[in-house]
């Protein structure tokens, strides 16, 4: 059996320099090439909300890279009428790094699945949100190995029996986003590839920021872990596992916001009943704090009672860098870097002469 | 300092080897002779050898550094074998080195450091200064401590400590008197090495000047040796460098040359780094370096940078040859420039970090996964880095593809002189990256005459195109499982390869030599030295030397044909005698060393009379 | 069931493919297919397709799965080329197969499914069904979907889905009619399937029986065929294995033969991916199986394992091989006992991964920094993998070496008939693990006969031992950069693999052959056949296929050079025959293919007939 | 220059087994190879500390194993009479989690550096982290690149000038706590180098400690990065500087322990004066919580405002694991699992036989 697409090739407007201020629209974004995930598969949701985002930042295709790993999520890039590496498994951090050292004039992004960007390629990720690289990097947590057919994930609960663990999962998960914080990641968000309100906020603020900045994704994969987001989605449920987390608001969350998060006598947070506790227990929500502990904290909200979770900004609070300063520096300084500059490199600081005659050293 | 009355012998070549613990500065002493030696217009190469250990414990074998410089009044080729001289700074550092010198050698001991407690440190049982196991050398026994103290003795500011570390300045004053060499150039390093620290200069030229000083007047030495500046020498104008500095060099040309940034992603490892820390200085060509969190990410960045239209170029040495081979194997699949340098060590696993091997070529070759042929371009000599590192910058532009350049530690550490190349007489490269075409398509696997694809960097409107590593159709790139359409790439990618223009190898031989030795990168230097004294012993022979590993120079058949024997000499386990056995089917003879050392010219003159 | 009045015909050899969309249940009923053949007797040899997109959209040509089988009276050994009955479920499944079929074949079409939405899908303009492009085939129209809704209609508790779902049923149903085997078999797997889904399996047999029961009474075919058990077949206990099973017995086999406890780390990859999966279901074997965080850490917890006393495996493809390289060099140093498992797919890069290819072997050679040999083992059939495996298993073990073993996706997912071995005659493999010896000095680097090293696992008190990827001194195991000692080691460790036993090439020749076809690995089954069919047309040849590939059989060069002209196949560019024109200087032919695809028999075939 | 040692060869008792109950001393852990670090090497009182600590805990030299990485730290395992492996550049979580499978009966120790574990070993570190396995695990952070000349390391601070980075390095650090933190880890301490007294404790509760245990060591490498720890161990500054960490206790520390941690009214922590602030505001460290967000928030303090670094248990928080219980199930199933069960594993649930005619086929 045999298929060949057109994936590579360039979708052009057939003009090579647009005339007048451009208005970008959602299909300046959208590649011909044909979309390959399930029916059904929530990557198609974050698709639609990346493509329908980006007009509004204002950053023409040609200026924005997206570079992928390996998995269904890595096959984003290809859909996306930019331009593209879909890389190779677990490297895309690196990748980009490269690309972002090399041209700090483009918008890059980075496209990631669990497995990708926390089993085989955890390393890279957390070094480029130590280094604070501006990318905007979309980590889609399905929970679970989808290209490969439904092997456990570093973020997979525990006990989950999947191809490779017929009797259930013996490790703890990974939490993606306390993962980020240690790692001193300086924005953090979280949100779920259905919400068509917020996955966009969450990227303009990513956009916003001059750092590295990681969104995570609960995306649901139909096929092999279907509904693991249910709970934050299904209308039934979902207003009181969910709770959303905006800067500057008290954190409540429930039916006519009846739950609410609070700081309980020993510092560590807790859920709580607002008529309880009282409105002015809630915590009020900082995402631009320097110290990330706060952050922190909220990101083990969910993991240890089940009960909850909160999506929305975690952290966002700048890094005072000289990296563009640097950046700028070199370029300046290579562009004006010319022969003569070269011829005297070349020489360094010891030279001697030798004669037509080879005698008469001189220095 | 004026040259006094002793009898000046004149010498056509000296090996000299300045040995001492790792705190007694030997590397500097070496680097300062080499320079003022350099200003002489002698021809000279050298070879530091430092010791594994970051700082074994003081006066022990570990902690033995060396230094050694051969110069000549005609073109030589290698630091050379057996010293002449050897400089003992201590016990250990005679024990380390002495089984490298051949009888009648001289040897320069600091006789201070023979106490009771440096024997023991080095094993000895008893002084070999005194116990005549020395006898079949010229020993001098120098008190340089003593001297040096006594040098700076008074010196208002100096410390004892800064004039007890300024005995290496007497080594070096007394073998600058030895041979003949004015010191001026090795003050004004001083000068401004230790502009910040005035004691610190004078204790240092007082302890130079006193080592001449003592060669004028001590009765042990009684006469002094001068080796003319060598007439065989091309003119110009020269410095020298070492096989790190060229090929650093070699890379900021490539992209001054090409118009591309230069960005080098690296990760630490034993002797790559010096690159990183040469490149990382050059700021003010805008070379931009990044010190990886690991090999994988280092040449993941280096292709990420060629993506965006840079010089992209990452170095390492055996162990992070292997972590790479996944991301080289990416970019050979995207058809993207990229320059991938393997400072070759001997292995394998971590084997021997300080020393040095040719063990990587196969690897270099072969070590991915599928079909996956790159070009592989290696180093001759030191300063010859710096055009291999612009051939290989060449190639990967010309003909968007990683290139695998091979040097070794050997290369990397050791010096000669350089002819400084005239900036304007390089070739330009152009790396004709893609334009908007407006056509409406464009393709990003539409090959031109070399078989090469276009190489499209983001910020034009209309290239906008996705590549990875999954099978891709062409021209438009797109993915494909088709069978012919991989038979196709597969076949492309290796003509690709194959196609690429080489220069010719070049034989320099005897007009009726029937042997004819073979090999590629470092030994150059050693070869051509073995093969010019059978010259001189009057047998034939034919010699030629590999720069181009994949693909083979065109004429390579014909060559290795037109000579009833052919000898491969190598630093590994015959691993070029392999390939060129497979490819021409000859019956080539190999003479293979893993011994973690260059070969010698000795070892190697006696290999090739034994076939003659 | 009993059969019908319709004429049955005797043929002695079948291929039908079945054909559909990924959610057609293809998979199953080829596996259902299987086994009701394989219990009647006779031969078979079965191959999967899957689609490389975990789901494309139904109906469209990227969603194809297809499921081949061979069966036969006699010895076969391939699925087979050209299927004699293509079954096509929808116009996609016909459109991605009609190709392999050749004039005269049979196409079995689901005409419910050729709706203009499923043909535009497909990108068929006209209905192929009835526009007379498939005039050289016999095509037999039956409404699959209609028949099984008919068949499960009125049935209380099925949900239309369920009964939708049966169509593929029918068609088993149908074939198993057409080819003469009665259905027990499938029927009691499906028992099994749906005990606990009571409405699914009514819906099912009716289906199957529905189908069955078309055969009796449609008038579209109007006779049968049969092929008899296989008579030339060993008497035995015989299941049906496919390469990752065989893979995965063989290794527990090991492990029990061994007194070892089997550890498997593995990091998921298509296609190795399935082994990761099977063992981990060997619980009651004491199997331990752990899913590391990439394939780095794969192989350092098998060689771990190793260092703790375990039988270590990993086991990947060709990207997870390049991540190996180091720590697979680590292990040649350390001299440990480790398996190496290569589920070769299509490179190079991420490639086409669901493709089979054998272009992995020049890496397994070499693709590791400086020397480092190992043994390299391949399997030739799906159940040959189980002696592969043992034969990995027992190098390792008896060499202390790291060993590769390479299968290809062609052989996972590939099935077969296996004559159960039986266990008590499985060789015994003593690990002769070195125990206390009270001596006070325990040297682990102290060589056998075999040249390999004490393995002392902790927990006896004595034989306390460090080791690492630093050179170490024989036999000490002390760290050295002495260089007549790496010489030393360098050697030995090339000897030890040189000189580990295996058997000799065995080739099956006609007396007076001229031509010898080589081949390594899952070639075995269409070059064997190849080389029969030539024989069948009078021409006389030598076949003979490598199991073994470093070292190379010690007979190897005699063979080769017994034949004027030699063939060596692969699925690759030419890397066997590389490194058979190295070692033995011969001009041996290549015929190599990167198709993606395994080579077939015709096509074998023609290139013998053309060298005869 | 050639050099050879015996550091790979076993020091051996001369008996095979010890008869009667064995006393293990210091000297049992001592290899006989020459330790061949720099003088002054804060390895060497680790060194010395590990030795003098581990007949304590009675586990024999033949049950303890030390797996290393590459780097001045990696040299460790072969200055210990132990069974152990000199690995490769930052895979030593990696061997020894292999080898803990296999055989849960060893007591086993990874050794590894800043670069070592947190640069090219970052992934394996977080994921042994994650996943508990039974390893004690100690990060000599030297802050910089010892074996291979003084590079930065990814804990040193930004604008180091090292050699790779001669206009000062342009990285955040990682704060090795923190990471650790983020990964889940269920113990992480830190120790320094030269305190005999706390170091020994903090193996001590490491060996305590069921799962992963990570301890962070500030090492000091006098030759490329001396004095890096100075304010913590200098008597002029230590007192002002050095955070004890007790569990239980109030954090206090300083002169006649003027200063003390407390939570401010937002809930971030901050140091402050006692004498402002009472005895009773001060936090009391507890060690033992679930929730890691107050020892994350202790990880924070002394990154922050750079004056008082905590040294102690941040966490030592055991999970509930079947991992043991699983372990031995499948040793107790590898142990009776006979050639019979493999000829039943062979056969599988689908055979036939064919009779020695070739006929006969039957199920
Ligand atoms: C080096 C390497 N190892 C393994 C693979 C196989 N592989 C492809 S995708 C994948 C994981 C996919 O999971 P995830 O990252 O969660 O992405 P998803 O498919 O769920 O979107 C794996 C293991 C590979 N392509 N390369
Ligand atoms: C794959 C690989 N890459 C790089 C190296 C070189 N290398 C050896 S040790 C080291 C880092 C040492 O730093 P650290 O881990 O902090 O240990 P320290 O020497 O400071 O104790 C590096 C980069 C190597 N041996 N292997
Ligand atoms: S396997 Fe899951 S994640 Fe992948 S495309 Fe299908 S639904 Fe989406
Ligand atoms: S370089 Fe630093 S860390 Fe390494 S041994 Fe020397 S002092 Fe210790
Ligand atoms: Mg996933
Ligand atoms: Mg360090």
């Amino acid at each position: 059996m045999s298929a060949s697409g057109t994936n590579g090739a360039a979708k052009t407007n057939g003009t090579a320099e647009p005339s007048g201020p451009r208005v970008l629209t959602k299909a300046d974004f959208q590649s011909d090439a044909e979309t390959r995930w399930c029916p059904g598969c929530g990557d198609y949701a974050v698709l639609a909300a990346v493509q329908g985002f980006l007009p509004e930042v204002g950053v023409p295709p040609e200026r924005t890279v997206f570079v992928s790993g390996i998995g269904c999520a890595g096959r984003f890039s290809y859909y996306m009428n930019t331009y593209g590496v879909h890389g190779i498994h677990g490297r895309a951090p690196a990748l980009a790094s490269g690309l972002a050292a090399a041209r700090p004039d483009l918008s890059v992004w980075v496209v990631s699945g669990d497995g990708d960007a926390l089993s085989i390629g955890g390393n890279h990720l957390i070094h480029a949100l130590r280094r604070d690289v501006p990318l905007k990097i979309l980590l889609f947590n399905n929970r679970i190995y989808g290209l490969t057919k439904g092997q456990v994930s570093p973020t997979s609960e525990r006990g989950k029996v999947t191809k490779s663990t017929p009797f259930g999962s013996p490790d703890e998960p990974f939490n993606p986003v306390a993962l980020a914080l240690g790692a001193g990641a300086t924005f953090v968000a979280r949100t779920i590839d259905r919400d068509k309100h917020h996955l966009p906020a969450m990227l303009r603020a990513a956009v916003a920021h001059p750092g590295a900045a990681l969104i995570e994704i609960y995306q649901n994969c139909p096929v092999y872990n279907d509904g693991a987001f249910d709970a934050l989605t299904e209308k039934d449920t979902r207003d009181d596992a969910l709770v959303m987390l905006e800067h500057g608001q008290p954190i409540r969350f429930g039916a006519d916001g009846k739950h609410g998060i609070v700081r309980r006598a020993d510092g560590d947070l807790e859920v709580a009943e607002v008529a309880d506790v009282g409105e002015n227990a809630l915590l009020v929500h900082d995402a631009h704090r320097t110290d990330p502990s706060l952050a922190f904290a909220l990101s083990q909200i969910g993991e240890l009672d089940g009960g909850a979770t909160p999506i929305g900004i975690f952290r966002q609070s700048p890094r005072a860098s000289d990296a563009a300063a640097r950046t700028a520096e070199l370029s300046a300084a290579r562009a004006s870097f010319t022969a003569a500059d070269l011829a005297k490199l070349l020489h360094g600081s010891n030279t001697w002469s030798v004669g037509a005659s080879g005698a008469g050293a001189e220095r | 300092m004026s040259s006094a009355a002793k009898p000046i012998e004149e010498l056509e070549r000296v090996i000299v080897r300045f040995a001492g613990d790792s705190g007694d500065g030997m590397q500097l002493v070496g680097g300062r002779f080499t320079d003022v030696t350099a200003v002489l217009g002698n021809d000279l190469a050298t070879l530091p050898n430092f010791p594994a250990e970051i700082r074994a414990p003081a006066g022990t074998l570990a902690g033995v550094s060396s230094f050694q410089i051969h110069f000549a009044s005609r073109e030589i080729l290698t630091p050379g074998d057996a010293p002449n001289v050897l400089v003992a700074m201590n016990p250990a550092a005679l024990k380390a080195n002495v089984s490298a010198l051949e009888r009648g050698a001289t040897i320069i001991a600091n006789e201070d450091a023979f106490t009771t407690r440096n024997l023991a440190k080095a094993g000895y049982e008893t002084n070999p200064l005194e116990d005549g196991s020395l006898e079949a050398h010229v020993v001098r026994r120098i008190p340089m401590t003593t001297l040096t103290a006594r040098a700076v003795e008074g010196m208002a500011e100096v410390s004892t400590r800064d004039g007890m570390r300024a005995k290496n300045m007497f080594a070096l004053g007394l073998l600058c008197w030895l041979y003949d060499r004015p010191t001026a150039v090795a003050e004004s390093w001083l000068d401004k090495k230790f502009a910040a620290n005035k004691p610190a200069l004078e204790a240092n030229l007082a302890a130079l000047r006193a080592g001449w000083a003592f060669g004028e007047t001590t009765e042990l030495i009684d006469h002094r040796y001068t080796v003319a500046t060598a007439h065989d020498v091309a003119p110009g104008i020269y410095r020298t460098v070492n096989g790190t500095t060229a090929t650093a060099l070699g890379l900021v040309a490539a992209s001054e040359r090409s118009g591309l940034s230069l960005v080098l992603a690296s990760y630490p490892i034993t002797p790559a780094s010096e690159l990183l820390h040469e490149l990382a200085r050059h700021r003010s060509a805008g070379v931009r370096t990044i010190q990886a969190e690991d090999e994988i990410a280092a040449a993941g960045m280096a292709l990420g940078a060629a993506f965006g239209g840079a010089l992209g170029v990452t170095a390492t040495s055996g162990p992070g040859m292997d972590l790479k081979a996944e991301t080289i194997g990416l970019a050979v699949m995207l058809e993207l420039p990229m320059i991938v340098i393997d400072v070759q060590r001997a292995g394998p696993s971590t084997g021997m970090p300080t020393k040095t091997e040719q063990s990587d070529l196969l690897m270099a070759m072969y070590g991915r996964h599928g079909e996956s042929p790159l070009p592989i371009v290696c180093a001759t000599t030191p300063s010859q880095c710096f055009d291999a590192a612009l051939e290989a910058a060449r190639i990967a532009i010309r003909y968007r593809t990683p290139v695998i350049l091979l040097t070794d530690l050997f290369l990397a550490n050791s010096s000669e002189p350089w002819l400084i190349p005239d900036v304007t007489k390089l070739p330009a490269i152009d790396p004709q990256l893609a334009r908007a075409n407006g056509s409406g398509t464009f393709a990003p696997y539409a090959r031109n005459a070399d078989q090469a694809r276009p190489w499209a960097i983001p910020g034009i409107p209309g290239l906008e195109h996705r590549i990875g590593g999954i099978e891709k159709s062409q021209p438009s790139g797109g993915i494909s499982y088709d069978p012919e359409n991989h038979q196709l790439m597969t076949n492309q990618r290796k003509a690709k390869v194959a196609g690429i223009e080489v220069a010719a190898l070049e034989v320099d031989a005897d007009p009726d030599a029937e042997l004819l030795v073979i090999g590629w990168g470092s030994s150059y230097g050693t070869l051509r030295t073995a093969v010019r004294r059978i010259r001189e012993g009057g047998g034939a022979i034919a010699h030629a030397q590999f720069r181009n590993l994949n693909p083979l120079p065109a004429n390579t058949g014909e060559i290795l044909r037109a000579y009833p024997r052919v000898l491969v000499a190598e630093m590994n386990d015959g691993q070029l005698v392999k390939l060129l056995r497979s490819e021409f089917l000859l019956d080539l003879e190999s003479y293979a060393v893993t011994q973690g050392r260059p070969l010698l010219a000795a070892e190697m003159e006696r290999e090739m009379l034994s076939r003659l």
